[in-house]
C-alpha cells in the first residue's frame, strides 16, 4: 500500500448523499453511514444533503486535509453523472483523483426500489464493496490525446448546413457529406415556414450558397460515409463518392445537356417534387441546387444502361467536356477529430394506413405533396389543384398520420400541427376552398405558434377534434356524390359526422431513416427503441453521444422543427469546437498493461484486440500493450491465461474485493 | 320549458368500477385512451348510440358505472371488432364492451324491453340446456319475450324460410349434455383458486 | 389433406346451403373432412356477453375434442365460430386466469387442450393449402362475365386472422378470379352486415345491410360472394323490409363455395342455391319462390 | 427446510456503455424491480473473467447476471463476442459442478432498454428464488470437512497405505 499514510495506514473517507429526498426518501442514509464507519480502514463516515454541491465537495477536501484521508468513497448518483465532479474535488483536496470510488445508490437503488429496508441493505452492500475496492486503488495519471482540428458533418439538410457553416466560420476545416446530389434537405422543398410565413428558399438559399463558397468547407454531395475507424480526436473516415458522370470541376450548370438529352420530355419521377412531376435521366435536382452540377441517373440514362445512345448531351457540353460516362465510384479517406451527424428523417409512408385511401384515391395527398403544389417553383407553379386540374372547393387535413399510434409510430412528430395549419392558411390564400383540420390535440408550444393557431381559427379554418376513421368514395347523401367522404367522430360536439371534401391532405409524421440502424453501427451510436439516435443525456448532453467526438443534430435525434434543428446544430458545432480549441482530450487511464515477467508469450491476447494495441516482441517472446491505442475494454485481461495482463481502474483484486463486498452484507 | 340538471357530483361515481373493468383480461390498456374517437368513427353502429364508444371509455375510466350500464351503447355493439383493430392505443374495445355487458347482466342494470340482452340470455340458456342453437327456435323465443308484434311483422320472412327449407323446428342437441353441464358448472367456480379481493 | 370440421349451429340451420356447397367442393378437390364428434355451440358473441368464463369453456370443449381426434387443423366456416374459437385459443395463451378456469372445467369432462389444434377458415385452407392452381384445374364452367363483389364481413378478418389483411383482404378476390369471375372493386368488403342486430334492432342493423347491398349494385355487381352464414342471411333474407324502408337494392348473395361448385360444374340444387331468397339468375338456377 | 426469510443474492456485471446505462435509465424512469441484484460496473462485458462468476458463487451469490451491448453494437467493436464464447465455456463448467444453468445468465441490453433491465432482473430473481439457495460457501465447508476427515482417517487407519515419496538421486 505504497500510497497510504505515513505508516501504510489506510484512511478512507465515506460520504453518503441524501440527494434531497431522492435517496434519503428510500435509503436510511445515517444508518448506512454508521455501518460504514465500523468497517476497517474507514476514518470518516458522513451523510450529507447534497454531496455534489460546493459545500459537499468542500467537505471532502477539508476532511482530506484534516483527517489525512488517502481514499474517498462517495455514495450518491450514477458515476456516469458525477464521477468527474468528485474526482476533481478529491484532486482539489490534494489527493490523486483516482483514489476515489463512487457508489450508485440513486439510479440503481433508491429510484428503483420501494422497500426501505431492502434498499438500505443494498446501499450498505454496495458501499461495503466500494470501501473494500478503494483500498487497491493506485495513483494514476490521465493521458492527453491531441485532437485533429478537422470536422466531418454528415447530412446536408438545414442542421448539417448550419453546423458546417458555424464551424467553418470559426476557421476550422469542415467536410460536409451529403447522400443526395444537392444539399438542402427537406427544407428546400418547403414553400413557407411557420409561424412567420417567411419564404423557406429566401432563408435557406443564402446558407446553401455560403456552403458552396466557403473556403473552409469541402462539400461532397452524392456521397456516403462507408467506414469509420479511430476514436475521438483521431477518426479515419472513408467516404464513397458515387459517380454522377459529370465532372464537378468542369460543369458550369448551364443545363444545355439537359435540353439536348434524347428524351425530349421528362419521363421519370422527380424525387424533389415527390413524384408529382417528371425529370430526364440527366437533371439538376432543383433550380437552387448546390452544387449547380448536373447528375446523370444510371438507372435511366440510355448510354449508361445500354451503351447505345446518340449522346446528344456530349455534343451540347461541347468543349467543356464535363460529361464523363467512364466515371467510377471513388473511395476517399479523410482524417477528422470530430463528427457531427445530421442525417435527418424520412416521412411516414401514408400507404401504411389504408383506411385513408392514399394511393387509392388520387386526391388524397401527403403534406409534402401539397407543399410542392403550393410552391411557385413546383410542378403546378404554385396552383393548388386536384388531379383533374380544377381547384378544390373543400380541403380536409388529417393530422397525426402515423403518429401517436401504437400500431405505427408511438411518438408525436411535433411539427405536423403547425405544418398543417401553415398549409391550411396557404390553401385559404391560394383558393376559395373551405378548409377543415381534423386533429387530436393541437400542439403549438413554440414561440409564436399559439398565436399562429389563433390566426388560423380567426381565418375561418374549421377545426374538428377527432381522429378520422376512414376516407371513402361512396355517397350516402346527395352532397357526397363524387366527393371523398371523411367519417369521424366530432369528439367535442359528441357525434359522428360524414364530411365530403375534394382534397384530403395527410399530415404524415417523421420516422428514422430505413438505414438508421446501419448508420448507428457505422458511427458506434445507440438508438432509442423508436430508432432515433440516442443522446448521451436527455437534458444535460442533448447533442453528445456515448461515443466521444460524435455529436448529433436535427431530426436524426428525434422530430423537431427548423428553429430547434438549428439550435441543436449550433450546439453540436460548439461542442466540437470546444474539443478542437482545447486541443487535446484527457483519456481515462483505464488502459491495460502487461507485466512482462509474467507473460508466457502464448500470444492468445493478440487476436483479441480490435484496436491492434497489442504487439509481440519476437526477440523477447513477450507481448506488450500500446497505451495510446488501448481503449480499456479489458477483454484481453480476462483472456490472459498467465494473468500477466492487468487493467488500470479495473484490476482483478479490485473486482474481487467488490464481489466480496457486495456479498458480505446479507 | 322543462329543464334538467346534468351536473355530476362525486357521489355519482362508483369508485373502483374502472379498476374492476380494467382488471378483466385484456382490458387494462384502457388507461392509455386519448379520446381520439377512432372507435366511434369506425363503429358502424355508433350513430345509433346514446353514448359513443369513446364516451363509454371516458365514462368507465371516470367510474360512471350507472350511466354506462344504463346506456344502449354496449348492447348495440355488433362485435365487428373494427374499433379494436383500429384503436391507435391498442385498446381491446370490443372486449371492454363484453365486460360491460357481463356486468350489466350480473347487476341487472340494462335498458328494459330491449331485445339484445334478452337474446344473449336466451341464447346462453339454449346452449346450456341443449349444447347447440337452433336459430329459428331461438328467434321465435326472442320475439315472444321481447316484442311479440315483431313475429307478425316478420311473417313473410318466416314463410320464406319454410319454403326454402331453412326453417328448422327440430331442436339440435349434443349427445353428452351431462358432460357439458358439469363443465359449465365448473366454470362458475373459477380457476379453483381463491379469488383475489378486487 | 385432412381436416377436422366444426360446422357450428348455423350450418345445420339457416346456413345449411353453406355446408351443402362446402362439402362437395372439398370432396372434388380431394380434401378429406371429418365432422367433429359431439361438437357443441361455440358460444358465439352472445355467450361472451353473459359470462366470459363459460364462453371460454364452451369453445374450449370443441378445441379439446378436436385435439383428441387427431393432429388436423379445425375447419371452421362460420365467422362467429372462427372468431370465438380463435379468441379462446389466444386467451388461453395470454391470460393465466382464463387458462386455469378453462382447464379446471375441461378436467370435469375428462378433456384436455394443450393449444395445438389450429382453427382455420375454409377460404384460408382452399387458397393456401389446396392452392389456386389445383382449384383452377377443377374449373369446368368458368364464371366468365359474372361480376362478383367479394364480401368478407368482419369476424374472419378481424381481429385474429393470420391469413389476410384486416382492412383490405384479398384472398377471396384471388379465388374468385381463379374461377374466371370478374371481381368488382368493393371497398366495403370488411364492413359489418349488422350481425344479429338485423333482427333485434332492424332500424340500425338493416341499414348496414342496405348500404352493403346498394353499394354492390351501384358498382355493377351481379352477385355478392360471402364467407359467413350470418352475412349471407342478412344480405339475402330482409329485402322486403329493406324495400319498404329505403327502396330496393336487390342483388343475390351466395357463399363463395357455391360459386366454386358452379364453376366446378356441380348442379345448383346440389349446392343449395335453391334456398336463396334472391336467386342467382345469371347462371340459370331455379327461382326461389318468395 | 429453507429459511423463510431467505432472499436470493445476485451479483451482476454490467458493461459501462449499454447495460449499466440502461440500468441508469431504469432509475431515471423510476421503474421498480427486485432489490436482490448488486451491480458491478465494468467497461465491457468482455472484461468478465469466468473467475469473477465462480468467485461470486463461491462467496455466496445465488446467481450471476452478465449484461452487455447487443451483438454488433459493442462499444469496443467485438468484446461481447468474446463474452459469448467464454459464457458457453463457463456454462459447461458450471454444469459439471452441478450448478443449475438458470443461475447464470447473459443478457444483451442496450442503453435505451431500461424496461428490459427491470424485466430481466425480476425474471432472474424469481427463477433463482424458485431454485432456492445455492449455498456454495457452506457446501465448500462440508466438502473440506469430508476431505480432512477422510485424510485423517487415512492417516490413522492405514499409514502404510500411503505411498512413500519417491526420491531420486542424481
Amino acid at each position: 500500500m505504497n500510497a497510504n499514510g505515513k505508516n501504510g495506514e489506510l484512511r478512507i473517507g465515506f460520504y453518503i448523499c441524501h440527494c434531497g429526498h431522492n435517496i434519503a426518501g428510500v435509503v436510511d442514509c445515517p444508518a448506512v453511514a454508521e455501518y460504514v464507519a465500523k468497517l476497517p480502514g474507514v476514518a470518516v463516515s458522513r451523510d450529507y444533503k447534497y454531496m455534489c454541491s460546493d459545500p459537499g465537495q468542500e467537505l471532502i477536501q477539508q476532511d482530506i486535509r484534516e483527517h489525512k484521508l488517502n481514499r474517498v468513497v462517495v455514495a450518491s448518483c450514477s458515476p456516469l453523472l458525477h464521477e468527474a465532479t468528485f474526482r476533481k474535488a478529491v484532486a482539489a483536496g490534494g489527493l490523486n483523483p483516482f483514489f476515489f470510488q463512487m457508489v450508485n445508490i440513486r439510479e440503481h437503488d433508491s429510484w428503483v426500489h420501494t422497500d426501505r429496508a431492502a434498499a438500505t441493505t443494498k446501499a450498505k452492500a454496495l458501499a461495503h464493496a466500494a470501501v473494500r475496492r478503494v483500498r487497491f486503488h493506485k495513483a494514476l495519471e490521465t493521458t492527453r490525446v491531441p485532437i485533429h482540428p478537422d470536422v466531418l458533418v454528415v447530412g446536408g439538410g438545414i442542421s448539417g448546413i448550419h453546423a458546417a457553416i458555424t464551424i467553418a466560420n470559426a476557421g476550422k476545416k469542415v467536410f460536409l457529406v451529403e447522400r443526395d446530389p444537392s444539399i438542402g434537405g427537406h427544407m428546400a422543398k418547403f414553400d413557407k415556414t411557420f409561424p412567420t410565413l417567411d419564404c423557406a428558399a429566401c432563408i435557406l438559399t443564402p446558407k446553401m450558397s455560403a456552403v458552396r463558397s466557403h473556403e473552409n468547407i469541402t462539400l461532397w454531395t452524392y456521397s456516403e460515409v462507408v467506414k469509420v475507424e479511430g476514436y475521438v480526436g483521431n477518426y479515419t473516415v472513408t467516404v464513397k463518392r458515387k459517380p454522377r458522370y459529370v465532372n464537378e470541376d468542369l460543369c458550369v450548370g448551364c443545363q444545355e445537356c439537359i435540353k439536348a438529352c434524347v428524351y425530349k420530355e421528362g419521363k421519370f419521377p422527380d424525387e424533389f417534387n415527390v413524384g408529382l412531376s417528371k425529370r430526364k435521366p440527366v437533371y439538376i435536382p432543383f433550380p437552387q441546387a448546390v452544387p449547380q452540377v448536373v447528375v446523370i441517373d444510371p438507372h435511366y440514362c440510355l448510354q449508361l444502361k445500354t451503351g447505345k445512345c446518340k449522346k446528344t448531351c456530349l455534343e451540347a457540353c461541347a468543349d467543356r467536356q464535363a460529361i464523363d460516362f467512364t466515371q467510377k465510384e471513388e473511395l476517399v479517406e479523410i482524417k477528422v477529430g470530430n463528427i457531427i451527424l445530421a442525417t435527418g428523417f424520412k416521412l411516414f409512408d401514408a400507404k401504411r394506413i389504408p383506411q385513408y385511401g392514399y394511393g387509392l384515391y388520387p386526391n388524397v395527398v401527403t403534406s409534402i405533396e401539397l407543399e410542392r403544389l403550393v410552391t411557385s417553383s413546383g410542378p403546378t407553379s404554385g396552383e393548388i389543384v386536384l388531379r383533374d386540374g380544377k381547384p378544390p372547393k373543400s380541403v380536409g387535413f388529417i393530422l397525426c398520420v402515423g403518429s401517436r399510434d401504437m400500431k405505427t409510430n408511438r411518438w408525436c412528430s411535433r411539427t405536423c400541427c403547425m405544418h398543417s395549419m401553415k398549409l391550411a392558411q396557404l390553401v385559404r390564400e391560394h383558393t376559395d376552398a373551405d378548409v377543415t383540420v381534423f386533429y387530436l390535440d393541437i400542439r403549438a408550444p413554440g414561440k409564436g405558434c399559439e398565436e399562429f393557431y389563433d390566426k388560423s381559427l380567426r381565418d375561418g379554418i374549421q377545426f374538428v377534434r377527432g381522429r378520422v376513421a376512414e376516407v371513402t368514395d361512396w355517397a350516402l347523401a346527395p352532397e357526397e356524390e363524387g366527393k371523398l367522404v371523411i367519417r369521424v367522430e366530432d369528439t367535442l360536439a359528441g357525434f359522428v359526422r360524414r364530411i365530403p371534401v375534394d382534397m384530403i391532405v395527410l399530415a404524415v409524421g417523421m420516422e428514422p431513416h430505413a438505414d438508421a440502424q446501419d448508420v448507428r453501427r457505422l458511427f458506434n451510436l445507440s438508438c432509442g427503441s423508436e430508432g432515433w439516435f440516442l443522446e448521451k443525456h436527455p437534458k444535460l448532453a442533448p447533442v453528445s453521444t456515448f461515443t466521444d467526438g460524435v455529436f448529433i443534430a436535427g431530426c436524426c435525434q428525434g422530430p423537431k422543427d427548423i428553429p430547434d434543428s438549428i439550435a441543436q446544430a449550433g450546439a453540436a458545432a460548439a461542442e466540437a469546437m470546444a474539443l478542437i480549441d482545447k486541443g487535446y482530450i484527457e483519456q481515462e487511464p483505464n488502459t491495460a498493461y502487461i507485466l512482462e515477467q509474467d507473460c508466457s508469450g502464448c500470444k492468445s491476447c493478440l487476436p483479441l484486440c480490435p484496436f491492434t494495441a497489442i504487439t509481440f516482441d519476437e526477440a523477447k517472446q513477450k507481448a506488450s500493450i500500446n497505451a495510446a491505442l488501448c481503449k480499456g475494454c479489458g477483454t484481453c485481461v480476462a483472456a490472459c491465461p498467465s494473468g500477466s495482463i492487468h487493467q488500470n481502474l479495473f484490476e482483478d483484486e479490485e473486482i474481487f474485493s467488490e464481489i466480496d463486498g457486495v456479498l458480505s452484507y446479507a | 320549458m322543462e329543464v334538467r340538471r346534468t351536473i355530476k357530483y362525486e357521489a355519482d361515481r362508483v369508485r373502483g368500477f374502472s379498476k374492476e373493468i380494467m382488471s378483466v383480461s385484456g382490458c387494462d390498456q384502457l388507461q392509455s385512451c386519448i379520446q381520439c374517437g377512432t372507435c366511434s368513427g369506425t363503429c358502424p353502429l355508433s350513430i345509433y348510440m346514446d353514448f359513443s364508444p369513446r364516451q363509454v371509455m371516458a365514462l368507465v375510466r371516470a367510474d360512471f358505472k350507472n350511466e354506462v350500464l344504463a346506456s344502449k351503447t354496449v348492447w348495440l355493439c355488433a362485435s365487428c371488432y373494427a374499433c379494436t383493430v383500429e384503436c391507435p392505443r391498442k385498446i381491446r374495445i370490443t372486449d371492454i364492451m363484453y365486460a360491460l355487458k357481463q356486468r350489466a347482466i350480473k347487476d341487472g342494470i340494462y335498458p328494459r324491453h330491449f331485445p339484445i340482452p334478452i337474446l344473449a340470455k336466451e341464447f346462453s340458456e339454449m346452449v346450456r340446456r341443449k349444447g347447440r342453437i337452433t336459430e329459428t327456435l331461438l328467434v321465435m323465443r326472442l320475439f315472444l319475450k321481447a316484442n311479440w308484434r315483431a313475429v307478425l311483422g316478420s311473417w313473410r320472412l318466416g314463410l320464406g324460410l319454410i319454403r326454402t327449407g331453412r326453417f328448422v323446428v327440430r331442436q339440435e342437441h349434443i349427445e353428452r349434455q351431462a358432460e357439458l353441464t358439469a363443465m359449465l358448472a365448473a366454470a362458475n367456480q373459477g380457476n379453483g383458486k381463491p379469488k383475489e379481493a378486487a | 389433406m385432412k381436416y377436422s370440421y366444426f360446422p357450428g349451429c348455423s350450418l345445420k340451420g339457416l346456413g345449411r346451403s353453406y355446408e351443402e356447397s362446402l362439402l362437395p367442393v372439398m370432396k372434388q378437390l380431394g380434401v378429406e373432412i371429418a365432422e367433429l364428434e359431439d361438437w357443441n355451440c361455440c358460444g358465439a358473441t352472445a355467450y361472451m356477453s353473459v359470462d366470459e368464463a363459460k364462453a371460454g369453456v364452451l369453445a374450449a370443449r370443441n378445441l379439446a375434442i378436436a385435439e383428441k381426434s387427431g393432429p388436423h387443423d379445425l375447419l371452421t366456416p362460420c365467422s362467429a365460430c372462427y372468431l370465438v374459437l380463435n379468441k379462446t385459443k389466444h386467451n388461453l395463451e395470454d391470460f393465466p386466469d382464463i387458462r386455469d378456469t378453462v382447464h379446471n372445467a375441461l378436467r370435469r369432462g375428462h378433456l384436455t387442450y394443450s393449444g395445438n389444434t389450429k382453427v382455420r377458415h375454409p377460404l384460408d385452407v382452399l387458397v393456401h393449402d389446396v392452392g389456386l392452381e389445383a382449384i383452377k384445374q377443377k374449373v369446368v364452367r368458368p364464371l366468365k362475365g359474372l361480376k362478383v363483389a367479394p364480401y368478407y364481413g368482419c369476424q374472419v378478418v378481424r381481429p385474429y386472422s393470420t391469413f389476410d389483411d384486416a382492412w383490405n383482404p384479398t384472398t377471396m378476390d384471388r379465388l374468385l378470379a381463379a374461377l374466371g369471375a370478374e371481381v368488382v372493386h368493393y371497398p366495403l368488403k370488411t364492413k359489418c352486415c349488422g350481425g344479429s342486430l338485423t333482427g333485434t334492432v332492424p332500424e340500425a342493423g338493416l341499414r348496414l345491410t342496405y348500404i352493403l347491398l346498394k353499394e354492390a349494385v351501384r358498382r355493377g355487381a351481379d352477385v355478392i360472394a360471402t364467407i359467413c352464414p350470418l352475412c349471407q342471411f342478412n344480405l339475402d333474407a330482409y329485402h322486403d323490409q329493406i324495400d319498404r324502408r329505403w327502396g330496393p337494392a336487390r342483388i343475390p348473395t351466395v357463399y363463395f363455395t357455391q360459386l366454386m361448385g358452379l364453376a366446378f360444374g356441380l348442379p345448383a340444387r346440389q349446392l343449395g342455391l335453391q334456398r336463396n331468397f334472391i336467386p342467382m339468375k345469371a347462371l340459370g338456377t331455379e327461382r326461389a319462390t318468395v | 427446510m429453507p429459511d423463510p426469510n431467505w432472499q436470493p443474492r445476485i451479483v451482476a456485471f454490467f458493461c459501462n456503455w449499454c447495460t449499466y446505462t440502461a440500468a441508469d435509465l431504469a432509475g431515471v424512469s423510476r421503474l421498480k424491480y427486485a432489490p436482490n441484484v448488486r451491480v458491478i460496473r465494468l467497461m465491457c462485458s468482455g472484461r468478465v473473467d469466468p473467475q469473477f462468476v465462480l468467485e461470486a458463487l463461491a462467496r455466496g451469490a445465488d446467481g450471476v447476471l452478465i449484461g452487455g451491448c447487443h451483438i454488433g453494437d459493442c462499444h469496443y467493436v467485438e468484446g461481447n463476442y468474446k463474452t459469448v464464447r467464454r459464457f458457453e465455456m463457463l456454462k459447461r463448467l458450471l454444469a459439471d459442478l452441478g450448478i443449475e444453468e438458470q443461475r447464470v445468465r447473459l443478457e444483451w441490453i442496450s442503453a435505451s432498454e431500461g424496461d428490459r433491465v427491470k424485466t430481466v432482473i425480476n425474471e432472474m430473481v424469481e427463477q433463482v428464488r424458485a431454485l432456492g439457495p445455492l449455498n456454495l460457501p457452506n457446501r465448500f465447508a462440508d466438502w473440506d470437512r469430508e476431505v480432512s476427515e477422510w485424510e485423517a482417517h487415512l492417516q490413522t487407519e492405514e499409514p502404510s497405505a500411503r505411498p512413500e515419496p519417491e526420491v531420486t538421486h542424481a
